[in-house]
């Protein structure tokens, strides 16, 4: 279903929905959202851009191989974040106790760790949730499934 | 104000569902059901839930719909 | 008396020794099939040996404890031995160790003997463990060590017929066990401790040391051929190998009898069954078991049938006898458990022989054998006229004895019982006898080929036994003709299959009325020990 | 081991992303990476065992935020124990097949099969040591999908049937989880167990129904996932259908945890006191009876080996249940004794079974009769295995009997004992006859000594020795359990 | 008052919807129709719990920065959010089985797919 208007409109949608999603990611810990609804946003205006142009132009970048490793980035890497805590010695998980920096209430970088975690998470709800879609569309079936941590 | 367009948004709900069942056409069923999300999500901003409100918009009207468009599109449309 | 309490390794080692010896025979039996004979031969000869040795320490009145705490908490294994267990794991180990000799003649040519014979060393060791057992748990645990073991023995033949005989012997052992079980669980909550070294665990009256009581019954009754129970018993004794049919009728129905003599005994007491009169419900399924039994063992034709219903029956007299509740009553029941013992093993090996020998296993065709098989003839005859109960032989005595504490009981319609049924045994065990001794070879017996031959033949029973009691002997078959013929007709079983039988008759005789009558004396110490002060 | 109780959670999460990653391109490194992981959350699993039981019940604030706020779990003994169970249970099983799952399941689908594996796993942990009810819902979710992928990872129709009726019916059951977990937020303001558990006398004053209604929805919740009688109807489809080793790590461990978490939220959250003022335990007494009788009878009718092994969960399930509903210390301890025994046993005989079919490709009674001949130790440990099911003295399956019984006579309910030993009389009547007929029956020709390999074995001959090790010692269970239960009946 | 209202009518409503989604679920043999019917179920139960919150008078969690007083506990917003990602999970992972049922039996009608895998 190629169609020109669609995918003009996609291509200028795309930029646009990734950023939003990324502010709602980064801008979790302030306004609603966070890392899962974020990763979604992320995802769907990657979906809008695959339907538009077709899933097999978005299979150059987002085959398989890379959304697997997205995948495993982000997943591993919010259970890497908790771990730093213990390596320092608190909790696991643990944010500013373990040092991260505190920043200043109400900023974009405050609350330690929590955009971390939140880009984490975002990282790995968009490559599954990218990954769902296109795996229903374009063939293939068993599914992994969703770790909202 | 309020109140009355709660309850609408409440009745239009029940109704979506209602809908959704009765429709034998799977994609038609869908599409009500995408709607019946939004309806949703517009209800919890209005019970003061924005953060679920926001997550039901992107995940239920918007993923969820996507993937059940999907499997329809690589099923059968028609319920037998 | 009075006894000591002494701690001892030695109740543990008997009851153990032979599990210990059972591994030894299958990995023995995977290398030579010589070892592994002369292994089990060691495992039952050593566990005898080690129940002898504690006959010092018995004699002297003492009683032998040994126990292992925290097997589940508040319970452990305990063993405790006094004169009745002593007495009884000496006589299923000395039993054991004969049958293993006539085993290994025996199985000479069977499939699976390792099989055989590490389940045959294993069930050794659950009997003589529930006869040594110092507390319910214990005897429970070995109670099942030998019951399930013993499925192995019942089926050993893989016939459709031992597959059929053997599950229903696993059910309704398994079911026995549940109500065991049962009884178990409710002892502990009841008294506190299943332990039997007191008499009275139990002392209120309620449903549930009722129901405690029949729960006991039942998985007792169940091993022991009590009637509505005993539905296994006959399918599964025929039908196992003849060594392991005489452990069963011989040995194992005699844990049940054991069982229940420690709950009534020792668990309620036998002030409380004064007390309650429940006794009388068991009086009355043991007067049913006996004239059952014998009954319907008169209507049997296949000799191994036959002795399994006599087996019921017989176990009816150590029921009632337990039941009576007098001295001299439990002291036959103790001795009958003893005579019996004896007897019906040696019933059942020369049934083995027999039918190892010719392949009949059908009554009406052992027309001759007596000239084919005397020995063995002579020792089932000897066995034989016991069960019956003929004055100079022990059979005599515990039944002597049983009558006596019926009337002791005043309950002498029992005693009439007793009578009845020994006739009955007559009845069954005559025409065996007879048709082996007064009959040609290949001659049906007389009456046994007529077309209504059941009929005939009850009524020609009833007949030897009208003419038995009246002093007077049927006609005789016309005697052999010679002692050359005699001779070549000769074709007795082998020595290691003869010398148990003969040993076992030789029992039957010895251990009657002679002036130092052993076991008598250790059945009436057991049976003080058992009432109590 | 100070991190013990967050490690046992995140690393089969972290193993579980790891494995994934590696599993298109190295298999093998999937596959041992999968045991591996399972060996260190054993590890850990028993060090905090020794920990607890020497210094109590360990509680970990994740984030450093304590209980109201912050996420915390909680390792007590219960935890702890199970964690131990959970842990050396997978390791066996994954042990088991990482030898012979490839064979059985194909390259395309063993890549998944790790991953859904250790995620499980984490799941399972997190649920028994999570201590506030939101935790508790969220790692009953996680479990319930990864353990749907690990039935319907084959991609064989009846395993994709099994798993959809699954996936569906415990989505009600979350449904149920989830209002439950609302109400009692609504009438008591915490999710924290312990703050519930104190504010719930006042909230069950003032709002009766509300939390009677929770309560009710909680029941039905987690008894849909636990596979209690009326509710069962998924698990003999979906445990037959799964590859063995998941038919092992469903119906050893995974039922399991949703009992421990019932457990809890009965015991902990609730308190004997207030629980038996509602009428949830009668209504699972009968459920639970009704579970020992149908599934034992039901499983009399099977042919099918793996559904009678499935039919046979559904009545020891109900054994559990059973214990669990009765008001008294012994038969609390033996049901939670009984969550141990029957996961032992359940793998023990899920692996031989499968390590029967995979031997000779069939699976129905008739077909694997004389199969003693060609497996002798595979059959023994099924033998041991089935008769600890019949609760034959000496095994495992004997001590939670025990227990269940004395506490059913604890009752002055001699009925309830009878009940206990008529279904283990139930259980011989569909185990044994299989038993018999693999040492008896014909043998239609199975190939000749063909054991499976080493590691496909070592898994089944320990968790037969274990059955028999603790049914002589039953110290290591039992203690921990009967102080469970006396911590439980303390409560008020 | 009429915050009460709302908040019972929106109990009223999640109810009806649970019902419709149980219904849906169970009565239709169409596989996707089922999964249809599990979502509204799904989002009843979230509604029932966000009118909880209302009902008990709470404000939006998030927004009002820094002032600790104001935050009313963001755990039942949690709850739901978390509930979501399960359903939506769910949801994804039973579309894939009933692509690969059609795939393999070439229905989506559980008597039909109770039938032939039975068959063989």
């Amino acid at each position: 279903m190629h169609d020109l208007i669609l995918s003009t409109i996609a291509g200028y949608l795309l930029p646009l929905i990734t950023v939003y999603g990324a502010y709602v990611i980064t801008h979790g810990h302030l306004s609603p959202g966070g890392g899962f609804a974020g990763g979604t946003i992320i995802a769907a205006g990657l979906i809008l851009a695959a339907l538009s142009w077709g899933f097999h132009h978005a299979e150059k970048v987002f085959n398989e191989n890379s959304l697997g490793n997205l995948d495993t980035l982000g997943s591993s890497g919010y259970v890497l974040i908790g771990l730093v805590a213990v390596f320092r010695g608190s909790l696991f998980l643990t944010n500013l106790g373990a040092g991260f920096p505190s920043g200043t209430p109400g900023k974009l970088f405050s609350s330690g760790a929590v955009w971390l975690l939140g880009a984490a998470v975002g990282v790995k709800v968009a490559a599954t949730v990218f990954g769902l879609v296109a795996r229903i569309w374009s063939g293939g079936g068993a599914s992994g499934e969703v770790d909202e941590p | 104000m309020h109140l009355v367009f709660s309850a609408l948004l409440v009745v239009l709900l029940v109704s979506c569902g209602l809908a959704v069942e009765r429709t034998r056409d799977l994609l038609g069923a869908v599409v009500i059901f995408a709607s019946y999300s939004l309806l949703m999500a517009i209800n919890w901003q209005m019970l003061g839930a924005p953060d679920v409100a926001i997550t039901e918009a992107a995940v239920g009207a918007g993923v969820t719909t996507l993937l059940l468009i999907g499997a329809v599109s690589r099923t059968r449309r028609r319920e037998e | 008396m009075p006894g000591r309490i002494v701690y001892s390794w030695l109740p543990a080692a008997v009851a153990l020794f032979p599990m210990a010896c059972t591994g030894l025979v299958y990995f023995a039996g995977r290398s030579s099939a010589r070892l592994r004979n002369m292994v089990a031969l060691f495992a039952s000869a050593g566990t005898t040996v080690l129940a002898a040795a504690m006959y010092p320490a018995v004699s002297a009145g003492n009683t032998l404890v040994t126990s292992f705490g925290g097997f589940l908490p508040p319970l452990g294994i305990s063993f405790r031995v006094d004169t009745l267990s002593f007495f009884l794991a000496l006589l299923s180990s000395s039993v054991w160790f004969l049958v293993t000799i006539y085993s290994l003649e025996y199985m000479k040519d069977e499939h699976g003997q390792t099989r055989y014979y590490s389940f045959f060393v294993l069930t050794l060791s659950g009997s003589v463990g529930t006869f040594l057992a110092g507390d319910l748990f214990t005897l429970f645990l070995f109670f099942e060590f030998m019951s399930l073991p013993a499925y192995v023995l019942v089926v050993h033949e893989e016939t459709p017929a031992a597959m059929r005989a053997g599950l229903k012997y696993l059910f309704m052992t398994i079911a026995g066990s549940l109500a065991f079980f049962f009884g178990l669980v409710a002892t502990f909550e009841l008294g506190g401790t299943v332990s039997l070294d007191r008499i009275g665990v139990i002392t209120q009256s309620s449903p549930l040391s009722l129901f405690t009581f029949i729960a006991f019954v039942a998985a007792f009754g169940m091993k022991a051929g009590m009637v509505p129970l005993h539905v296994w018993l006959s399918d599964a004794h025929p039908v196992a190998p003849s060594p392991a049919s005489a452990l069963l009728s011989g040995i194992m129905l005699k844990t049940g009898a054991y069982g229940l003599l420690r709950v009534i005994y020792n668990i309620y007491g036998v002030g409380f069954f004064r007390a309650v009169g429940w006794a009388s419900g068991m009086l009355f399924a043991a007067a049913v078991t006996i004239i059952l039994g014998s009954a319907v063992a008169i209507t049997q034709m296949d000799i191994k049938r036959r002795l399994a219903y006599s087996s019921i029956g017989q176990m009816g007299y150590i029921l009632l006898g337990m039941s009576l509740l007098s001295e001299r009553a439990l002291t036959g029941d103790i001795f009958h458990i003893f005579a019996h013992a004896i007897m019906k093993s040696c019933l059942f090996l020369c049934a083995g022989a027999i039918i190892k020998k010719t392949g009949k296993r059908d009554i009406r065709e052992f027309g001759g054998l007596g000239q084919r098989m005397p020995v063995t003839m002579a020792c089932f005859t000897v066995a034989a006229l016991t069960m019956i109960g003929i004055p100079p032989l022990n059979g005599f005595i515990s039944k002597w004895e049983l009558s006596l504490g019926a009337f002791e009981a005043g309950k002498p319609f029992y005693a009439v019982l007793l009578i009845v049924s020994s006739l009955m045994n007559a009845v069954y065990y005559l025409p065996i006898v007879i048709t082996a001794f007064f009959t040609r070879a290949g001659d049906r017996a007389a009456g046994y080929a007529a077309p209504d031959a059941h009929a005939r033949h009850v009524g020609v029973s009833t007949g030897i036994v009208a003419g038995f009691v009246a002093g007077d002997q049927t006609e005789p078959s016309p005697a052999p003709a010679g002692l050359s013929r005699l001779l070549s007709s000769v074709a007795e079983a082998p020595p290691a299959m003869l010398v148990p039988i003969v040993v076992l008759a030789l029992g039957c005789v010895v251990f009657s009325l002679s002036p130092a009558n052993w076991p008598l004396h250790m059945s009436e110490l057991s049976a003080k020990l058992l009432l109590g002060p | 081991m100070a991190h013990g109780p967050a490690l046992v959670i995140a690393l089969p999460f972290l193993g579980a992303f790891v494995c994934g990653w590696m599993g298109s391109r190295r298999i093998g490194f999937a596959r041992w990476g999968a045991v591996g992981t399972a060996a260190i959350h054993a590890f850990i699993a028993l060090s905090l065992l020794s920990r607890v039981t020497r210094n109590g019940p360990l509680t970990y604030a994740t984030g450093g935020w304590p209980a109201p706020l912050g996420i915390e779990v909680r390792v007590d003994i219960l935890g702890a124990v199970v964690l131990t169970l959970l842990g050396c249970g997978a390791t066996l099983i994954l042990l088991f097949a990482q030898s012979h799952e490839p064979a059985e399941l194909g390259r395309q689908a063993e890549r998944w099969y790790w991953p859904l594996c250790l995620t499980l796993l984490g799941g399972m942990s997190g649920l028994v040591i999570a201590k506030d009810l939101f935790n508790l819902f969220v790692m009953a979710e996680i479990c319930s999908i990864a353990a749907c992928g690990i039935i319907s990872v084959d991609s064989r129709p009846a395993a994709l049937e099994a798993s959809f009726k699954y996936l569906l019916l415990s989505a009600v059951g979350s449904g149920a989880v989830l209002l439950a977990t609302a109400m009692l937020y609504s009438v008591t303001g915490y999710l924290d167990m312990d703050a519930i558990s104190r504010a719930l006398p006042a909230a069950a004053a003032s709002f009766p129904r509300v939390t009677m209604g929770a309560l009710a929805l909680y029941l039905v919740g987690f008894g849909l996932k636990a596979a209690l009688f009326p509710l069962h109807v998924w698990l003999p489809d979906a445990h037959s259908a799964a590859p063995s080793a998941s038919s092992a790590l469903l119906s050893g461990l995974v039922v399991k945890v949703y009992v421990v978490a019932l457990a809890r939220i009965g015991y902990q959250v609730w308190g004997p006191d207030l629980l038996w003022r509602s009428p949830a335990p009668y209504v699972m007494f009968w459920f639970s009876a009704g579970a020992m009788f149908f599934g034992s009878i039901v499983a009399i009718a099977q042919r099918d080996i793996k559904r009678l092994l499935a039919y046979s969960t559904i009545a020891q399930m109900g054994y559990i249940f059973f214990g669990l509903s009765l008001r008294s210390e012994n038969a609390v301890a033996g049901a939670l004794l009984h969550v141990f025994n029957h996961a032992v046993m359940k793998v023990c005989l899920f692996l031989a079974a499968g390590a029967m079919i995979a031997r000779t490709g069939k699976r129905d009674l008739a077909g694997l009769s004389g199969i003693a001949r060609s497996m002798p130790l595979t059959t023994a440990a099924f033998t041991i295995g089935a008769l600890a099911m019949i609760g034959v003295p000496g095994t495992n399956g004997f001590i939670s009997k025990w227990y269940v019984a004395l506490g059913a006579l604890d009752l002055g309910r001699p009925l309830y004992a009878v009940l206990v030993v008529a279904s283990s009389l139930l259980s011989g009547a569909y185990y044994l006859p299989f038993v018999i007929s693999a040492y008896f029956g014909p043998d239609p020709g199975h190939p000749r000594g063909r054991e499976g390999p080493p590691a496909e074995l070592a898994p089944i001959v320990i968790l037969a020795a274990v059955c028999v090790l603790t049914g002589f010692l039953p110290r290591f269970p039992l203690q921990h359990m009967l102080e469970v239960a006396k911590s439980f009946f303390a409560l008020r | 008052m009429s915050q009460q209202l709302l908040g019972h009518l929106n109990f009223l409503g999640a109810m009806v919807l649970f019902a419709v989604g149980l219904y849906t679920m169970l009565t239709h043999g169409n596989l996707i129709k089922k999964i249809i019917g599990m979502n509204i179920m799904d989002t009843a139960v979230f509604l029932f719990v966000v009118s909880l919150g209302y009902v008990r008078g709470g404000r939006p969690p998030i927004g009002a920065a820094g002032t600790a007083a104001g935050f009313v506990n963001p755990l039942p917003s949690a709850l739901i959010l978390t509930g979501i990602v399960i359903a939506v999970s769910t949801t994804a992972f039973a579309l894939a089985l009933a692509i690969k049922i059609h795939e393999n039996l070439g229905t989506l009608d559980a008597d039909e797919i109770v039938r032939r895998t039975r068959s063989g």
